[in-house]
């Protein structure tokens, strides 16, 4: 059961793969990118990891991809010119590409980490929590790296936000201007007299 | 005899010139030159006063001042060493630079640099005095060289003209290759006698006289000799001899006090006093005595030559002085150490008169120089016309006046000799006599006989002030008196232990047994050739420039090439200027330009530099700067690393 | 049952696929950052596949980084893309060479 | 006397805190000159304690700290001071001093980098004289070169980027292969300290591996022909002061670093290859004197004679070997290399008279041809005095310590093979001749053009300057006792340690 499951994912992933290398249209590449997200997502429950499983569709699909199509969306591209040479290539990539599968295979194949040296380690039961082990690990063992990742993080939104705002137009507040306002600058009082009477003398002069 | 005296001496003229020098303008001229010839006087006072200790109490002193170095067991110390040949040297010095010091008030008293010319000689009766009385090579060096400096600035005094500057760069050189050899002797004598120290180097002497050493490949070089032809390199220097004579005449372009006091008198003489000194050296190696006597010997007869033609006063005087010199050095080479010694002692004061005297010449000709523009000063300045005169006589060794004590011993010194090459140089010493009558005489009589030659502008030439006058008649006094005193310093035992002559050298020692008093010395000189010559001198020139003024025009003309090499100094300027001077300049540009800036900065710093950036710009085409090249090469070199771990 | 060679061999392909797809799409940058999107995704696959078959959980915590730090990547990747377009307005990479040495 | 106090750490780490804070102080600050004269006035006091807290009669290392550093590589904070270092250090803290000065009114814009540059500076050269771990030194040895680089990078003159990248990359060429033998050399000893490695016996091929490394790393700093020719690009772009430490300090590391390592470490294969520096050091002393002869432009001329009397420190150091060959009396290995030391001291203070003396010049003239000038002397009077006493001390006049040196050297020479004295010799008439003549030419004569007719005297501040430096050279020269008498015990050790194969 879980083989046939296994191997009708993995086609549709592959499927999914070869649209994103392959489709003109990057929008088109996006989606099919979530498809091969989320196909991949099935394969990994199937490896029982669940909790990065559902990470992966929440993170990938949820914001990266949103975030792909929102760029590729918002930014005016001429496609045309990115398309040249896309036959031209296409052999050697596969060449290339036939070349490492092959070697790859050759390597990870059933000889060497087929279910006869590899066994399947058996099922866990029912009451098994995947996200509370990884919890444990991730705040124990791993706590340190787990700081330094929410770091990168935070590192990223800034410089993600610095590279893109646009100081000139942006309707940003400088809070320390704010504050140090005084009346001075605001109000400016301005002494006249109380609507004088005008002549008719005088209006013909203006 | 005690430290505090002696450095006394040596400190009383260095104080005087720092107030000179430094506070000059502050104090003011006359407080210059009190200071400068109070000190100068206190050295003189003190040195006369050592003088007599030494003479007539027979005290010596040999003792180090203070620590100057120490490098292992090695001690360099600045020391004194005072005994009779320090002692005389001492007087003879501070005495000339007093009269100097005096005529200089009159002589400068139009200059700018009045107190810097009074600090300079002071400084120089400083260095002087450090080198007369110096103990050991060290402080020798320093005293010869501070000569040297002080020499480099009174040529170049008057810094504005372009002789001037440039003679006293000239002398400087000239003089830095004799100290060149000076300090590998030096160096010679340390390594082999293991001291700097006279004493100790003496004591030594014996035994470094033994030993070889390998120059050249395959040829044993007696030590000794090496080392006294070094040492010898640099007395050449310092005292002019052929060929590091030629900065002697040029250095006339100092103002006249100092050619009378350091190039007549004092400086050029160091090179005597030191191969004096270091007689029990020389003694050891008759190599270097012959060597010291074929130059002293060529010296003194071929720069005589040249003082025949020159029409510069100071010039004239100048060739004299090398050609003096020559017959210092001649003694020096037959051993006659004490017969140079007694010349440089006549010598310094007959020729600082004469140079004295021609400075009072020249200004009473408002600083015309050449000879041919004068005449006929007789009437005018008779006191400068009688110290010239016995100046003059003095110089030619007329019997009787203190030049033809000195010089007829040094000439029967030469005859009684048996070192190689005393032939030649008893011919070069005799045929010198009457060149030096001729030259001196030409001189005398083109000045002060005859027609005059002058345009006075109206104002008929007079005697200077009386501080010119004056130095001339104290310095004509022991012109005249000095030569007496050759039976003691010559013949007698005067100079003790300073001096050192082997028996089988000893030429004097022959003389001294027959010597019986100056006055049959007179005698036996009046019937020896010399004299003789020396009249034959002066008449010829009496002939030549007052009776018939045509014959020399009518032989320069005919004897051209003569004049022409005379002229030319037989070509030591010009070959020293090209070949020495050019060639340094030119050698200096060829490893500069092709050495420095072609080979090593353009072949191999800039040549790597290049090679680098060619290289460079082969492999920057790889950098295409386009993505995916990167990533091609990226995944290519991952398949290769897959390829290596399956394979 | 599902063998590691299958999940390995599943990740290889997919690694494949995506090298391939920079070397046809080598214009595009926004693919060509999808396709390395792509190979982290096949890199994780393997993680987890050992990480299931050998039982340590560990690799699933690298799956985690991973993710992490692709995530920012992609954010300030395309972050980069917009300024680049914003100034150069293409996106071309063969225009893309200020790099060339 | 100060066993507790940290005085050498003091002497290191002021000047450099000192120089960061004037840096902090901000650009143009009216104070950056007086704070950095204060500090340099005070580090120069403190390192006069090291003379005067100093013990001439042992060998051993004085004032010693140590502190671990980088303890997993046992690397050491390890400092002290013997005989060789004592007076470079104080010849740093004199210079920077000076270089202050001098810099008092003629730089304008960023006076405190300037400053700040020079102080910290100094401090890492005194480290560099008084480290005793190998990292330590190559740390120092190699943070040097930065505010150099950047004093001439910065305040330099046309060609100045030229010079400093020449500059660089000579000594970091050079410095690869120090740090090369250090880590082998650590390797072998199994410690860092300089002192321990004078310990390691090594066989010859190690030996003579880890002389070339050492040679080739100093004899660029030095410089040696033929490695010299970045030093006149750099002398003539940088600034008076960045001239006058590299004349004054940065040339003595190269013999400081002979002395320190390639000798004690390696002293057979310096008997075996000493013939090498020999020749190289004749070539520098003879061929760089007659290329200092055609020089036309005033600093290149002081650059090149400062090579050719380098080659003296280099001639002594390395024909100590010849003397004990010859050991005819004994004291010329002494001799030789406390000749070698005074020349490199008396050298630091010629040379930076005579870069000073040409700042003043080049501040009123902006030129440094010497065609430009003649008869300077008329409207500088003082200045010539100095001018001229400088450029005798530079010829080796007796009685200024230009002298001796060159004399402890050539007479040490003479015992060790004649025609090496004969060739060192030459130097009496090659740098009497180029440094007279540069004087006639610059000094003498009349007034040769309006420039030189308007120029003014120096102010009291160049007097104070040159004054100073005309008593030192003069003390030194009448006694230079004090300097050699430090040295003794040093020098003995040097020469028991090379003396004994380490094979």
């Amino acid at each position: 059961m879980e083989h046939i499951i296994f191997y009708c994912l993995a086609a549709i992933l592959l499927f999914a793969a070869t649209m994103v290398v392959t489709v003109r249209n990057p929008v088109r590449a996006a989606l099919f990118l979530i498809l091969a997200f989320f196909t991949s997502a099935g394969v990994w429950l199937l490896l029982e990891a669940e909790f990065l499983a559902l990470t992966l569709v929440l993170v990938y699909v949820g914001a990266v991809m949103v975030l792909f199509l929102f760029v590729v969306m918002m930014l005016d591209i001429d496609l045309a010119p990115l398309q040249e040479g896309f036959t031209k290539y296409l052999p050697l990539g596969m060449f290339v590409a036939a070349l490492i599968t092959i070697e790859m295979i050759a390597v990870l194949g059933a000889n060497h980490f087929g279910l006869d040296i590899v066994p399947s380690p058996s099922p866990h039961p029912a009451d098994y929590s995947n996200t509370k082990e990884i919890g444990l690990l991730l705040y124990t063992v791993y706590v340190y790296p787990f700081e330094i990742a929410s770091v990168i993080l935070t590192v990223a939104i800034v410089a993600a936000i610095t590279l893109t705002l646009r100081q000139k137009n942006s309707k940003s507040q400088d809070i320390s201007q704010q504050v140090k306002v005084r009346r001075e600058d605001r109000v400016r009082i301005v002494k006249m007299q109380s609507s004088p009477r005008k002549t008719k003398e005088q209006g013909e002069q203006l | 005899m005690s430290q505090t005296l002696l450095i006394s001496i040596v400190l009383a003229p260095l104080i005087g010139s720092i107030i000179a020098g430094l506070f000059g303008k502050k104090v003011g001229r006359v407080w210059s030159h009190r200071a400068a010839i109070a000190g100068v006087a206190i050295a003189f006072a003190l040195s006369a006063w050592v003088l007599k200790l030494v003479v007539v109490d027979g005290q010596t002193y040999n003792a180090q001042v203070y620590q100057w170095l120490q490098a292992g067991s090695l001690s360099l110390e600045v020391g004194f060493l005072i005994d009779a040949l320090t002692a005389m040297m001492m007087v003879v010095v501070t005495f000339v630079s007093l009269m100097v010091h005096i005529y200089t008030i009159g002589y400068m008293h139009d200059d700018d640099g009045y107190s810097r010319f009074f600090s300079y000689i002071s400084l120089f009766t400083f260095s002087m005095l450090m080198l007369v009385m110096a103990n050991n090579f060290m402080q020798l060096f320093f005293g010869w060289e501070a000569v040297g400096l002080v020499s480099y600035l009174l040529i170049g005094f008057w810094y504005k003209k372009p002789t001037a500057i440039y003679a006293n760069l000239k002398a400087f050189l000239v003089n830095r290759v004799g100290d060149f050899g000076f300090i590998l002797g030096i160096a010679g004598v340390l390594m082999y006698a293991g001291s700097l120290d006279y004493q100790q180097v003496f004591d030594f002497a014996p035994a470094i006289s033994e030993k070889t050493m390998t120059l050249f490949a395959g040829h044993d070089w007696s030590v000794m000799s090496v080392i006294c032809i070094l040492l010898f390199i640099g007395a050449m220097g310092k005292s002019a001899q052929v060929p590091l004579h030629v900065w002697l005449p040029d250095s006339m372009e100092g103002p006249t006090p100092i050619s009378a006091l350091i190039h007549a008198a004092t400086m050029v003489t160091a090179g005597i006093f030191m191969v004096t000194r270091m007689s029990p050296l020389f003694e050891f190696s008759e190599t270097a005595l012959t060597f010291v006597l074929v130059i002293g010997a060529i010296t003194a007869l071929f720069m005589g030559f040249l003082g025949l033609i020159q029409n510069d006063i100071k010039r004239v005087i100048a060739y004299s002085t090398l050609s003096q010199l020559g017959y210092m050095t001649v003694a020096l080479g037959v051993s006659a150490y004490s017969a140079g010694v007694f010349h440089l002692m006549t010598h310094a004061f007959f020729k600082a008169l004469l140079f004295l005297g021609a400075g009072s010449v020249i200004i009473a000709m408002h600083h015309e120089q050449d000879i041919r523009k004068m005449g006929g000063l007789k009437k005018y300045m008779p006191i400068t016309y009688w110290t010239a005169l016995i100046g003059s006589l003095a110089l030619i060794g007329f019997p009787g006046l203190s030049g033809f004590f000195s010089k007829d011993s040094i000439i029967e010194a030469v005859h009684a000799s048996h070192v190689a090459g005393s032939g030649f140089a008893y011919f070069a010493v005799v045929t010198g006599v009457f060149v030096t009558a001729l030259y001196s005489f030409r001189l005398f009589f083109l000045v002060f006989h005859g027609k005059e030659r002058f345009d006075a502008h109206g104002h008929p030439p007079h005697e200077p002030a009386n501080v010119v006058t004056m130095p001339l008649i104290l310095l004509a006094i022991p012109s005249i008196v000095a030569g007496y005193f050759i039976g003691p310093m010559v013949f007698g035992d005067f100079f003790g232990n300073a001096i050192m002559v082997h028996a089988e050298h000893d030429v004097l020692a022959e003389h001294a047994e027959s010597f019986d008093g100056a006055f049959s010395f007179i005698i036996h000189g009046m019937m020896a050739l010399p004299f003789w010559l020396a009249m034959a001198g002066v008449g010829t020139a009496y002939y030549l420039y007052l009776k018939r003024p045509d014959i020399p025009a009518t032989l320069q003309q005919r004897f051209n090439w003569i004049y022409r090499l005379l002229d030319n100094k037989y070509g030591f300027d010009n070959f020293n200027q090209t070949v020495f001077a050019g060639g340094a300049r030119a050698v200096g540009t060829f490893l500069w330009k092709v050495g420095d800036i072609k080979i090593i900065d353009g072949a191999l710093v800039n040549g790597t530099a290049k090679t680098v950036g060619v290289i460079s710009s082969l492999v920057r085409q790889v950098q295409s700067g386009y993505l995916y090249h990167y990533a091609f090469a990226m995944i290519v070199g991952l398949w290769l690393l897959l390829t290596y771990f399956v394979a | 049952m599902i063998a590691l060679s299958d999940c390995l061999i599943l990740g290889a392909l997919l690694f494949s696929l995506s090298v391939a797809g920079i070397f046809i799409n080598r214009k595009n940058i926004i693919i060509l950052l999808m396709c390395i999107e792509l190979m982290l995704l096949a890199v994780n696959l393997n993680f987890i596949a050992f990480s299931h078959f050998s039982g340590d959980i560990a690799g699933q915590v690298f799956v985690f980084f991973i993710l992490t730090v692709a995530a920012a990547e992609a954010a300030i990747g395309l972050a980069i893309l917009v300024v680049l377009f914003r100034n150069l307005s293409t996106i071309n990479v063969s225009e893309l060479d200020r790099l060339k040495g | 006397m100060f066993s507790d106090f940290p005085l050498l750490s003091l002497i290191i780490w002021l000047p450099i805190l000192g120089g960061i804070a004037v840096l902090i102080n901000g650009d143009n600050n009216p104070w950056a000159r007086p704070l950095s004269l204060l500090v340099s006035a005070a580090t120069f006091v403190a390192s006069l304690g090291l003379y005067v807290g100093f013990d001439n009669a042992t060998y051993h290392m004085q004032f010693v700290e140590q502190v671990p550093w980088i303890a997993s590589f046992d690397i050491n904070y390890f400092v002290g001071i013997d005989g060789f270092s004592m007076p470079l250090i104080i010849l740093t803290s004199f210079s920077t001093l000076l270089v202050v000065i001098a810099g008092w009114e003629v730089i304008k814009d960023r006076v405190s980098h300037y400053m700040a540059a020079f102080l910290i500076m100094e401090g890492l050269m005194i480290a560099v004289f008084s480290a005793l771990d190998a990292i330590l030194f190559y740390v120092f040895f190699e943070a040097m070169l930065i505010p150099l680089f950047l004093v001439i990078g910065i305040w330099g003159g046309p060609n100045r980027v030229y010079a400093t990248i020449k500059f660089f990359l000579y000594t970091l060429f050079g410095s690869v292969f120090l740090l090369v033998a250090l880590l082998y050399l650590r390797h072998v000893s199994g410690s860092f300290s300089i002192l321990a490695f004078h310990d390691v016996s090594l066989s010859m091929a190690q030996q003579t591996l880890l002389f070339l490394a050492f040679l080739i790393a100093f004899a660029v700093k030095i410089p040696m022909w033929p490695v010299h020719t970045w030093l006149p690009d750099a002398h003539v772009e940088a600034p008076t002061g960045g001239s006058v430490i590299l004349a004054a300090i940065t040339l003595k590391i190269g013999g400081y670093g002979l002395l320190r390592f390639a000798l004690p470490i390696t002293p057979d294969a310096s008997m075996a290859l000493d013939w090498f520096v020999i020749t190289l050091s004749l070539i520098a002393v003879v061929y760089i004197g007659l290329v200092a002869l055609v020089q036309s432009d005033l600093k290149k001329l002081i650059a090149y004679s400062s090579i050719a009397h380098m080659g003296f420190v280099t001639l002594g150091l390395f024909i100590v070997f010849r003397i004990f060959a010859n050991s005819a009396t004994g004291s010329g290995a002494e001799l030789a290399i406390e000749g070698a030391m005074v020349q490199m001291i008396s050298h630091g203070f010629i040379a930076a008279a005579m870069f000073l003396s040409v700042g003043v010049l080049y501040d009123r003239m902006h030129t440094r041809e010497i065609s430009a000038y003649g008869g300077v002397i008329n409207t500088m009077p003082v200045f010539g005095g100095f001018a001229v006493f400088f450029a005798m001390a530079n010829a080796g006049l007796p009685g200024t310590s230009g002298f001796v040196g060159e004399f402890m050297v050539i007479l040490a020479a003479f015992q060790a093979d004649f025609w090496f004295a004969f060739l060192a010799a030459t130097t009496l008439i090659l740098g009497a001749a180029y440094t007279l003549w540069m004087i006639k030419r610059v000094m003498f004569g009349d007034v040769t053009n309006d420039q030189v007719a308007q120029l003014t005297d120096i102010n009291q501040r160049e007097f104070i300057m040159l004054a100073s430096l005309a008593v030192i050279v003069l003390a030194i020269g009448l006694w230079p006792a004090p300097l050699t008498d430090v040295m003794h015990s040093s020098v003995e050790h040097l020469l028991t340690q090379i003396s004994q194969s380490k094979l």
